[in-house]
Order: C-alpha cells, then structure tokens, then sequence
C-alpha cells in the first residue's frame, strides 16, 4: 500500500495537466501522415459503428421474447458482394495512400543534408559532416532535409522520432536511411524501437530542432577541431590505404577519386552504383566485388575500423575530387605518430581464428 | 450419389484393392535414377557457366518426380494425394519466391 | 434443458460384422483406416518438406552472396563419397519399393529380405557418411570447432584436392564465409541423417515383425507409410548431392 | 456410463486414446499456462504503473514480458481452442468414433507437457529475455539468459500443434460419417481444417529456424550473424513465415466457435454459410502471402513492401466477410443470451476493433509510425484477448455442458463476461493512444507524460484479472454442484449435441448419418416432436 498511494497522489497531480492524447507535429511529414490515420480512424470508426448498430439493433429486435420464432434466411449474394467490394476498396485506398508516404519517407531528396548514424547497445551516436559528435542526441537545423544514414554495430535498433512520424531500423552490416525536414523548433523524444536487450529502454535521448542560426551556434560550439573527412583522411593515412590508393599510375589500388557516385562494372560483368553502402562493403569485405582490372589483393578491415572508422572513409572518399589530397597525405604520412603509420591490416587467418 | 458416401474414395482404393507396381517398373525407375545420378555427376565436370546449375537441378527434380511418381505410387494415387504433394510443393515455392522478391528488388533503385 | 433424448440414426446396426484383428475400434472398414494412415503419412511429409525448405531457403541466399566460397567449399568434399552415397540411397529406395511390392504381394521371405538390404544400405550411407564428417573434422572444417581457412587462402596446402582443381586461393574475407558453407553442410547432412537414423532404427524393428509375419497379412499399411517415409528421405539426398557436391567441380 | 466414468484412475487418463479426455487434459494444463501467463501480465502491468523501473529492473522486466510472450503464444494461444475444444468435439461433429490417429493424438499431448515443463525448468533457471520473436543476432550473440531452453520448448510444443493439425485433417478428410458431405459440416469443423493447413505447413519453418538460432548459439557461427556474414533479415523471413499464419492459428478456431454459438442462440443457420466456410480458407492461403509486413522498416526492399502491404489488404477482406455474416445471422433471428452469447459479442466487436487497427499496420505509411509501440500491443491483444480468448472462454461455456454433464450458474457467468468485457477495454483501449504518442513498447520504463493512460491500463488488468478468475471458480463449483445439463441443452444441431452429455467413449451409440444439413432447426423440432414421447 504504501507503494500504491504516492502513485495515486502522483496520478492525481498530473490528472488534468498532463495528459496528451496525440504527439505533436513538427515536421514535414508528420501532417501527410497524420491525414491518413485521421482517414483510417475515421473509416474504421464508421464500420465499427455500422457493425454494432447491426448487432445491438438485430438484437434488439430479434429477440426471443420479441420474435420467438426465427426465419431461415439462406443468405445473400448481393450482400454478401456488398461487403466484400466495400471493405476491399476502402482497404485498397489505404494500401495506395499508405505506400505514397512511405517511399516518400524513405526516398530522401538530393539536396539533404547527410548525418550518420550508429547505434550501439545501448546508445545513439550521431556524427554530423564538421566532424561534431553526439551521444544520445541529435541537433538538426528546421526548414531542411536532412537524411540519416544509419547502421548498427551490434544487434537492430530502431531510431524513432514519434514527432517527426518517422521510423528506421539500424541494422548490423548494412546502411539503412531515413529523412525528413523538421518544421517546428523544439526538443522531442528519441526513441530506439526495436528491442535490443538488457537496456532497450535507455536508449533513448533528444532530437533538438533549432532555427538555423543557433543551430550554426551549436556546431561552432561543438566542434572537435577536425571535420568527418579529415578524420577519415587520417585513417586512410594510418590504415596504410594510400599505399594502394595513391592514385599514382603505378599503384595497385584503383584511384578513389570521384568514384563516389560513379557506375563501376565488376568483374563479373555486373555494373554497379557507388553509394555508401557500396564503400562499405568494398572496405569491410573488398574481395565480394572486385572492380574489373584489379586483383582480389585489397584485405578486409573487418573487425579493425569501427562503424564510426568506416563513416569517416566514406566521407573522405566522397570527398575527394582529385587525387591531390591522397598525394599529399602520401607524403605526409611519415609526420604521424610512429604506431599508427605502421598500422598493417592484421592477417587475415588471424581474424578468421578468433571466430 | 442419392446415399452420399463421405470417406473419399475410400472403398476403391483401400487396401484391398490397393494397386500393385509391376517390380520391373521399379527396377526400371532405379535404372533410370542411378543413370541421371551419373549424367549429373559427369555434367558438373563440364563448365556450362549458370547452366551448371540449372542442368544439375533439372536432373533433381526429374529425379524426385520419377520418385514420387513410382516408388510413393502417386501416379497411381488418389486426387487428394496429388493434391497434396502439389500444396506442398507450391507453399516451399511461396516461401522461396515471396522471400526471394525482397532479396532481388533490393537492388533497385538507390535507398 | 433436463431433456437428454438421443436423436442418433444408426448407420449399421450395433455389432457390426467380423473386423480383421489389425482394424482398430474406430475406423469403420480396413480401406478406410488404410486410407487414413496413409494420408496422415503424406501430412506429415508436408511438414517435413518446409522443414527442409528454411535449410534450402538459406542455402539459396547464402550461395548467391558467396558463391567463390561455396565453390571451394564444394571442392573439398568427396566426389567419390558422394556419388557412392547418392548410389546407396538410390538402391536402397528400391529395394524399399520392392518390400512394399513384397508386402503386398505376401511374399514374407522377399519382404524379410528387402528390408535386410534396404537397413544394410541406410547404414551404409550413415557409414559413408561418417567417414565424410571425420575427414572434415581432421582438416578442421567444423564451423565453430578450430575451424581453419588455410586450405582456401592457400589451396596448395591441400595438395590431393589442389591437385584436382587448381583453385585459386581466396582473398581471406571470402574464404571465411566457407564456414557459412560448412555449417549449411552440416545443418543439411546432419538433418538428413537424422532422418536415416531414425528410418534405420524403424527398419531394424520391421525386419523382426516382418519374420512374424505382421506384414504380410494383408496389413501392409505399415510398410507401405514407412516406405513413403524412406523415399522422401530419398528425395532430400537427391537435392543435397547437387547443391552441395556439385558446385562447379570443373576446373 | 460416459467417458469420464468408463474407466477409473490415473493411468486410464494418461494412456487414454479417446479424443475427449486428451481435450480434457489439454484444457487442465493450459489453464494452468494462462494463469502463469497471465501472472506474468500482472507483474508487466505493475512495473508499467510507475515511469521508473522501480518494481523490478530493465534486465527482469525483459524477461517478464518475454516469457508472457513465449507462453501466451505457444502454450497458451495456439492449442487453446484447437486442443481442447477441437480435440472434444471435432470427431463428434464430424460423426466419427474419434480421431483418425489416437495415439498421435495422445502424442501430441505428451510433447505440450514436455514443452511445458521445459519453459518451466527456463524460467525457474533464470529466465529468458528474448522477446517472444526471437530476433537475431540478438538471440544468439548477445544475451545470456537460457534461449536455447526456451527455444527447445517452443518446438518441442510446435510438434505438438503439428501433431494436432495432422489429425484434424485426416479426420475431416477420412472420418465423415456417412451424408456428412463438405457443406454439411460445421463451419466449427471448417475453419479448424483451415487452421490445420496453417499448423502442417507453418510450424515445420518455424522449427527449422529454431534449430539454426540453437545450432548458431552452440556452435558460435553465423548464418544470422552479420558480423560473421550472416543475414539477420533472413531470420526474420523464416520466423514471419511460420508467426504470420500463426496468428491466424490463433484466430481461426475462434471464429468456428463463433459461428456455432451465434447460430445456435440466433436459432438460425449461420447467413451466408458457403461464404463464411470459404472464407476461412481464403485466410489460410492468403496468411502465407503476407509476413513481411512485419519487417517493414527493418530494411527490406521498398518494392517489395508493395506487394506485401497490398496482400495484407486482401487477407483482411475475408474477416471483414465473417463478421458481417454473423451479425446477419441474427437478422430475423430469436436471439437469447446466454453466456456464450455475450462473449461472443464482445468478440465480435473487440476483433473488429483489432482487425481494422492490423490493417492501419498493414499500411506501410501508417506502419512507419505505429511500429513497434503500444499501438501493436493493444492491436494484438485486442485481436488474441479480445478475439480468440473470448472466442474461447465463450466456447468454454458452450459446451462446458457437453464436456461434464452438468450446467453453470448463468447470472454469475454473464457478470463474468461483463467484468472481463468492461476490464479488457479499460486495459487495451488506452495502448492504442499510448501507441499513437509513441511509446515504444517493451519497455521497462517510459517518460512521465505517458503515465496516466498506463495507469488505466493497469487498472483495467486488474479487473480483467478478476473477469478471468471468476469463471475458474464457478466452473469448477459447477462440476459438482450445476444442474444436469442432458444432451442437447442449447437445443443446437451439431451432431455433439445428439448423444448423451457426457458423451460415451465412442461418442455416439451407433454411427450417425447425416441426413439434413447444417444448421437445420426445422429438422431438429421434427426430431423434438418425433422423439420426446419415446424418452420418458
Ligand atoms: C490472433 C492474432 C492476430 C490476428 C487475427 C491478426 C490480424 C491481423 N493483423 Fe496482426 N498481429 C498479431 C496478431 C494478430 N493479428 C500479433 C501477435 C502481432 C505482433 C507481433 C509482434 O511483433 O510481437 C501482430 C502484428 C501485426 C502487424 C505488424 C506490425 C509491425 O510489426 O509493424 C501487422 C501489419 O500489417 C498486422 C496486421 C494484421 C491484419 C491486417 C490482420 C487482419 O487479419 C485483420 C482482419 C480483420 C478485420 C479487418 C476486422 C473486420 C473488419 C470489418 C468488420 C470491416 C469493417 C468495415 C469497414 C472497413 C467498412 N498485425
Ligand atoms: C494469448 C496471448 C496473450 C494474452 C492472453 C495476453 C494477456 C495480457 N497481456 Fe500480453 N502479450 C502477448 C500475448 C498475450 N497477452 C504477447 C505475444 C506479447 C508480446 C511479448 C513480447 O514483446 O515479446 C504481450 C505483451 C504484453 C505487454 C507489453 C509488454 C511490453 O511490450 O513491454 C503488456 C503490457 O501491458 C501485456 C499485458 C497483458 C495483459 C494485461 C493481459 C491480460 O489479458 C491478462 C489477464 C489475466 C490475468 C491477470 C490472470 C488472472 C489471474 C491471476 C492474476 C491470478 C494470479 C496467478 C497466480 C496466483 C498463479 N502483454
Ligand atoms: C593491398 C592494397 C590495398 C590496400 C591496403 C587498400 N586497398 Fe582498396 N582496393 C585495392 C584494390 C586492388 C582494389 C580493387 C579491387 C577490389 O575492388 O577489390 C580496391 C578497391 C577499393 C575500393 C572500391 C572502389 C573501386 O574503385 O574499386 C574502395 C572504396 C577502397 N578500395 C578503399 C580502401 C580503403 C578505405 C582502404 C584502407 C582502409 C583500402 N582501400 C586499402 C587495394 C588496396
Ligand atoms: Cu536499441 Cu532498443
Ligand atoms: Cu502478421
């Protein structure tokens, strides 16, 4: 009892002043999606109304005491149509409407703004392009598209924005993406969705929408020194990528400049897109597809760059424009610090034993 | 039908009517078995490129229907038993192509 | 709602005719309990069939994502062993559907006999079988169990399958997913043998009550399911050698 | 003489092959699960009265839920109608002595018990924390806690639905009486054999992916493992593939009772009876079209989400088609009600309520938002509570006279029905508004703006709580003490009801013909006037 009672006075309290029924709007989406379950609530509202004024009004009528003697009723083709075309064309019109949002949910516009994300049990770790990080949190500017690109370290999580309406799983080993555009400044709830173990219901955090200008404010304030690529730029250093990727004619390694969105065909034939999740794939597992003219000598990282590593890579790699900047990093690679410079990727039976 | 008799089928093919397979069908159904056994262990030696493949699992399925068909006496069976070798063959088609039709599409387009 | 009259017509008047000592107390005739074994029997192959169906609904995704792998994980089984193995269980098959025709026909000795080959070929194949696995065991193709990629990052270590194939050595991301092979060979052969294992036990006991001659008293009914049984376990052999053996054997 | 007084003792229960005890066994040990299950649903329902974790922590709670998960479903929701009311008056509908494999029958029973003993022996060991849906990798790198045990027991008790399946089939195939045509059986008869497509051809992939999580655990490789080269989406293809029509599992045998009880107190022939028998197999086929709409943000292929969403549209129509049939069932009708009747109203508008919300969830648009919230709690329990265990406690209370012999009290169980009606809705309504604001679901704790409504919500389980402890007490205060029902209290027409309650071992005297068809009242007053004279 003595539990119960300061819930109650607690519950009291809160009775009237705390008691939202519906989460707020507060980006672009959220009214699109909003009118689509105001039209599911409403249809379903009419054909429960419709089904228990039937049952209430039969059995009103065709009670025992009213109607003792029941008349054997085969039944109805018409009606039986009836209520089979109605429910289907109605559920046909959600269906249409329902995947109109969705591939606009998950279709991100050219001009967003990428943020990646990574989840981890049991923690949001967001990495914005001027190299600002956050933990359980998320800073994003209103009145821009702004697209996550997320994956997950370990098991699935779900990166939920109930104010924005927008949901996406972060999976292990894959890149999945979301975006939206927030409308309204304010601080919502971060949610991860998707069970994940032990602390599921701490990974949580804030979604901080702000006006431009402090959002401005906030990366100044939070930045690290280092943008995503030059960390990235970094890495490719240590991790001895030039050494193949100098650009160089000489070199073993393909060139990496602007290949970011180029069509690369493999040597199996096939042709495909650079995208992240292509550069992804041709860091951590290389030898799945090799570009044609080039040797399966490239060896994995896997297991030696975290998702936060491979994100900065991509960044650098998008980056590059030129082979300008692979070449001066090449000769500057003696000025870092004597352990990292030497990084060798380890053997691979090495990492093939540990599993 | 005036007296409709609801066992399907079952007074003409019970067990005392049961059909008998002639054993030398059987035999020639081994014959045939250990034969296209050797033809797809040969054919896998020759590089057919994709065909390899396609050959190896043509032969299989002539294989287990030539099986199905004699050695389990379903060509001598009755339509419900025909349609149940077909229902399950359909449901493990379903289970592959409706979870292929995710794997493949994922291609297309750039998410 | 004291009133607890019976409204049953009867079918046939109580008592019934002579049943065959075989037919149990709620079937009406022989040919229907016949009918109702045997159509259990086809049911439950049906599970067995999606059973099998996630095994090959994974190999599927699995070989097309790691396909290098999968050809020199092939390349390390026995085409020998394999091939003998197919054999066995083939023969076996037949000599099952001769016990069954045996059956029908009441011949005891043809049916005594036909389920001796038919138990000596399953134990054969699990014979083979285990020669197979300990090999793989050797050179440590156990997933999970020390498992080792030496022989595909350098396929001459291996010298009596190098020699056989050339393969060229794979880059060692691939060449760990031959443990995806592996574990989708053993989850498939392990399956499968299961499978014989216990058919095998089922077939020893039958040859005892075929010598006593419960089969061929015209109640064949055992025989006949057990040998649906046999052939389908047939079946998923005739699948698993292709997709498992067979993977581009040329060089 | 009947069949619970044939033969006397322990073992003629535990070596019994006749079909109505096996029921009778199965309907003994899943109650004895709903009562865990519901327990656990207890201690889920505290823990949420306050916003912190303070009744027990995040790692408990996780196995809380878990478990009531694990146990509701397999070993409570998938043989609760089936097993006990399937099991007691399906051959006797059918008109036959029993089912067509006794012994596999008992079986069946026998692998419930062990599945049962093993979640048992899991959650005494400490319990597992997967969630109901086993996801991957999760499950099988990185927790601790006894999955393979919980595992082997949701196969263990797979076989046990396999086994139940199968013979139903068989049964329906090969057992008819004679006259006992297609369109003459039941709708009862109709949709099990429907639910019975689903548990041969669903489980067996269910059981298989069981097999490889256990094998990945033991062996520490990964075919689900993406860090090992696995694939966590295929996983949840095989998983789905079996848990959708599991669903439908769950809800078929409950709409066979539904048919039976609404004709039987409307005294009229179920309205539209072809429309509603093919109905039920329109779902099982349609079930095994639709599972990735569970998997719609997890990073499927968009296109492919297409043709999901638009098939769950299509499997939805044939529910929508039951339940108007039913209610004009009643049109014309010389409708009473009696207990069975309330439930099955109350199931009638708690699944139109949960089916029409599984179709917002069916939309991937609107999925993307109620996802994985409250939203889906209160969707399926409005479907499994509200649906199948009405249907359930409704069947219950129909045949309750068949199975013992003797009636209930009928003023205490139609308060019962009202309590768990009024109960559920006080429960489950206020999850959906929690699901719209977005309150993820297993979650230990939550933010405090969600309070108020998780407070009703557990009030609500708490008078549901008493709704489902009351019919415990007056059934079995019945048994000894409730009027003698005789044969066919209800005045209904299945065969069931044309032999003696309780019936004889072999059911009926001499076996039946069927010579009208279903839902015949005409025929059965013909019969009334025939026979009452002769019976003294
Ligand atoms: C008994 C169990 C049961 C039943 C019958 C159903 C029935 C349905 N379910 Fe449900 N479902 C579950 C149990 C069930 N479900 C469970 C347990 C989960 C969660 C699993 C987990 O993640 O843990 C789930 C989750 C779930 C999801 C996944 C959500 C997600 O993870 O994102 C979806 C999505 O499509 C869905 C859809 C449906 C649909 C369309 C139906 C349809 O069959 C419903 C059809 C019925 C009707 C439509 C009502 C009748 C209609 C009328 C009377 C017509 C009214 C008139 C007009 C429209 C004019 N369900
Ligand atoms: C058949 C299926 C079934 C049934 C009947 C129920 C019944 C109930 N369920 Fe359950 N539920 C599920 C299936 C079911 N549930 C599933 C599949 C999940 C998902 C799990 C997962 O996420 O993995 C779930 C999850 C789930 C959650 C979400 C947990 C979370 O996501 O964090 C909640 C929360 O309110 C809940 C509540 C309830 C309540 C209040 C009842 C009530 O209806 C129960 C009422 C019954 C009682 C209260 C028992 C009465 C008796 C007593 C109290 C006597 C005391 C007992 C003894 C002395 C032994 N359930
Ligand atoms: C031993 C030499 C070597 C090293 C070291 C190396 N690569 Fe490569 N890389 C290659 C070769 C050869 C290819 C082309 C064949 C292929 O696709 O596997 C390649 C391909 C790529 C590609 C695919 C693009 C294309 O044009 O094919 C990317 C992206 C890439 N490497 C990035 C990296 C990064 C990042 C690192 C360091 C972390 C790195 N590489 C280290 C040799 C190397
Ligand atoms: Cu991360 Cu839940
Ligand atoms: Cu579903």
């Amino acid at each position: 009892m003595s539990h119960i009672s300061p819930v109650l006075w607690q519950f009291l309290q809160h009775w009237l002043s705390n008691f939202p029924l519906w989460p707020p709007e507060a980006s672009t989406i959220a009214p699109q999606m909003d009118a689509l379950i105001f039209f599911m609530i409403l249809v379903s509202l009419i054909g429960l109304t419709i089904v228990i004024l039937f049952i209430v009004g039969f059995s009103v009528l065709y009670r025992k005491q009213r109607h003792p003697v029941a008349v054997q009723i085969e039944g109805s083709t018409l009606l039986e149509a009836t209520w089979t075309i109605i429910p289907l064309g109605l559920f046909l019109v959600m269906f249409v409407w329902g995947s109109l949002i969705y591939f606009r949910v998950y279709t991100p516009p050219a001009n967003a703004m990428n943020i990646y994300v990574v989840g981890k049990q049991w923690m949001w770790k967001a990495e914005h392009p001027g190299g600002q990080h956050e933990i359980n949190a998320l800073h994003i500017p209103v009145g821009r598209p702004i697209q996550l690109t997320l994956i997950s370290q370990d098991v699935f999580h779900s990166f939920s924005i109930p104010a924005f309406r927008v949901k996406r799983e972060a999976i292990p080993g894959r890149y999945t993406s979301v975006w939206f555009q927030a409308t309204k400044p304010g601080t919502y709830h971060l949610f991860c969705t998707q069970y994940c173990g032990t602390n599921h219901s701490a990974m949580i955090g804030q979604i901080v929408a702000m006006t431009p200008d402090d959002y401005k404010k906030w990366l100044d304030e939070s930045n690290s020194g280092n943008s995503l690529a030059q960390n990235g730029e970094r890495l490719f250093a240590s991790l001895s990528c030039n050494a193949c990727h100098s650009g160089r004619a000489d070199a073993r390694g393909p060139s990496l400049a602007n290949v970011f969105g180029s069509t690369l065909t493999l040597t199996t034939g096939e042709k495909v897109n650079v995208d992240e999740a292509y550069l992804r794939q041709a860091i951590l597992s290389p030898s799945e597809h090799v570009t044609q003219g080039y040797v399966p000598i490239m060896p994995t990282y896997q297991g030696q760059i975290s998702e936060d590593g491979v994100f900065a890579l991509i960044e650098y790699i998008k980056s590059l424009n030129s082979n300008y900047r692979v070449e001066q990093t090449l000769t500057t690679t003696d000025l870092l610090p004597e352990s990292e410079g030497k990084a060798a990727p380890a053997t691979a039976e090495k990492g093939a034993v540990k599993q | 039908m005036s007296e409709p008799h609801a066992h399907d089928n079952a007074a003409a093919h019970g067990e005392d009517e049961h059909h008998i397979v002639s054993w030398r069908v059987y035999l020639a159904i081994v014959l045939i078995l250990l034969a296209a056994t050797g033809t797809t262990a040969a054919v896998s030696y020759v590089d057919l490129g994709i065909f390899n493949a396609v050959v190896a699992l043509a032969i299989g399925v002539t294989k287990a229907t030539l099986v199905v068909l004699f050695f389990m006496h379903v060509k001598y069976s009755t339509k419900l038993t025909k349609l149940t070798v077909a229902s399950g063959i359909f449901t493990f088609l379903v289970l592959i192509g409706m979870t292929l039709a995710d794997y493949i599409t994922r291609a297309w387009g750039n998410w | 709602m004291s009133d607890s009259q019976v409204i049953v017509h009867g079918a046939e008047k109580a008592g019934h005719h002579e049943h065959p000592s075989y037919q149990r107390h709620h079937f009406e005739t022989t040919a229907q309990q016949f009918d109702a074994t045997n159509f259990a029997m086809w049911i439950f192959l049906l599970t067995e069939i999606m059973f099998f169906g996630g095994l090959f609904m994974a190999y599927l995704i699995f070989r097309n994502w790691y396909y290098p792998a999968f050809v020199e994980g092939s390349h390390q089984l026995s085409m020998f062993w394999g091939t003998m193995n197919t054999t066995v269980l083939i023969v076996s098959s037949f000599t099952m559907a001769m016990g069954v025709w045996c059956a029908e026909k009441k011949l005891k000795n043809g049916l005594v006999w036909s389920l001796i080959l038919t138990f000596l070929l399953g134990l054969g194949f699990l014979g083979i079988k285990s020669i197979e696995w300990t090999e793989k065991v050797e050179k440590h193709h156990v997933p999970g169990f020390h498992y080792s990629i030496q022989a595909f990052t350098n396929p001459a270590s291996d010298p009596e399958v190098y020699k056989e194939y050339h393969d060229n050595p794979l880059p060692p991301d691939m060449a760990a997913h031959t443990q995806v092979y592996f574990f989708l060979y053993f989850a498939m052969t392990g399956m499968h043998a299961l499978h014989m294992v216990i058919g095998v036990g089922i077939l020893a006991v039958m040859i005892f009550l075929a010598r006593a001659g419960a089969y061929t008293n015209g109640h064949f009914t055992f025989v006949e399911n057990f040998g649906l049984y046999w052939h389908f376990v047939d079946i998923i052999w005739i699948f698993l050698y292709p997709l498992l053996y067979l993977i581009s054997r040329h060089t | 003489m009947n069949y619970l007084s044939k033969e006397k003792g322990l073992l003629s229960w535990l070596l019994t092959g006749d079909h109505k005890r096996i029921a009778i066994l199965y309907l003994i040990s899943i109650t004895f699960f709903f009562f865990i299950g519901g327990a656990l649903a207890g201690l889920i329902r505290l823990e949420l009265l306050t916003p912190q974790p303070d009744l027990m922590a995040a790692d408990t709670y996780n196995k809380v839920f878990s478990m009531h998960g694990i146990i509701m479903v397999f070993l409570f929701l998938v043989p609760s109608v089936p097993a006990t009311i399937g099991n007691f008056c399906l051959p006797m509908m059918v008109g036959a002595k029993d089912l067509a494999l006794p012994k596999i029958n008992l079986l069946s029973w026998y692998l419930y018990v062990a599945a049962g003993v093993l979640m048992l022996y899991t959650m005494i060991a400490g319990g597992v924390d997967t969630g109901w849906t086993f996801t991957t990798p999760l499950s099988t790198h990185y927790l601790n806690s006894h999955v393979i045990s919980a595992g082997m027991a949701a196969f263990i008790a797979g076989f046990s639905s396999i086994f139940t399946g199968l013979n139903f089939i068989v049964t329906t195939h090969k057992m008819r009486a004679p006259g006992m045509t297609w369109f003459r059986l039941p709708l009862f008869v109709w949709s099990h054999y429907a639910a019975s497509i689903l548990m041969i051809l669903g489980t067996p992939v269910l059981a298989i992916s069981l097999v490889l999580i256990m094998l990945e655990r033991v062996a520490g490789i990964g075919v689900f493992d993406p860090a090992k080269g696995g694939d966590p989406l295929l996983f949840q293809h095989l998983f789905w593939f079996y848990s959708h029509p599991a669903v439908y599992i769950m809800i078929l045998p409950g709409m066979g009772v539904i048919s039976e009880v609404v004709s039987t107190f409307a005294r009229k022939r179920v309205f539209g009876y072809t429309a509603v028998a093919f109905s039920s197999v329109a779902i099982a086929v349609f079930a095994f079209f639709v599972w990735e709409h569970h998997m719609f943000i997890m990073g499927v292929s968009n296109y492919s989400t297409l043709v999901f969403s638009l098939l769950t549209m299509l499997v939805a129509v044939p529910s929508a088609i039951k339940i108007f049939n039913w209610t004009f069932t009643l049109y014309q009708g010389s409708i009473t009600f009696e207990t069975p009747m309330l439930y099955a109203f109350g199931f009638m508008g708690l699944f139109t309520i949960g089916g029409l919300t599984g179709v917002f969830l069916g939309t991937t648009g609107a999925d993307i938002h109620l996802t994985e919230t409250y939203f889906i709690v209160a969707h399926f329990h409005f479907v499994m509570v509200g649906g199948m265990l009405m249907a359930f406690l409704s069947g219950i209370h129909f045949w309750w006279p068949k199975m013992t012999g003797r009636m209930y009290p009928e003023k205490i169980s139609q308060l019962a029905a009202l309590i768990t009606f009024l109960g559920f809705n006080l429960t489950f309504f206020p999850q959906f508004i929690l699901g719209m604001m977005g309150m993820p679901r297993r979650y230990a704790a939550y933010p405090p703006e969600f309070q108020t409504l998780n407070v009703f919500s557990t009030a609500g389980a708490t008078v549901l709580g008493v709704g489902y402890l009351l019919p415990i007490l007056y059934l079995t205060w019945s048994l000894k003490y409730g009027e003698i029902a005789g044969g066919n209290p209800w005045q209904a027409t299945g065969l069931e009801w044309q032999t003696q309650s309780p019936p004889l071992t072999e059911n009926f005297p001499e076996i039946p013909i069927m010579d009208h068809e279903a839902y015949d009242y005409e025929w059965l007053e013909r019969q009334r006037e025939k026979e009452v004279p002769s019976v003294g």
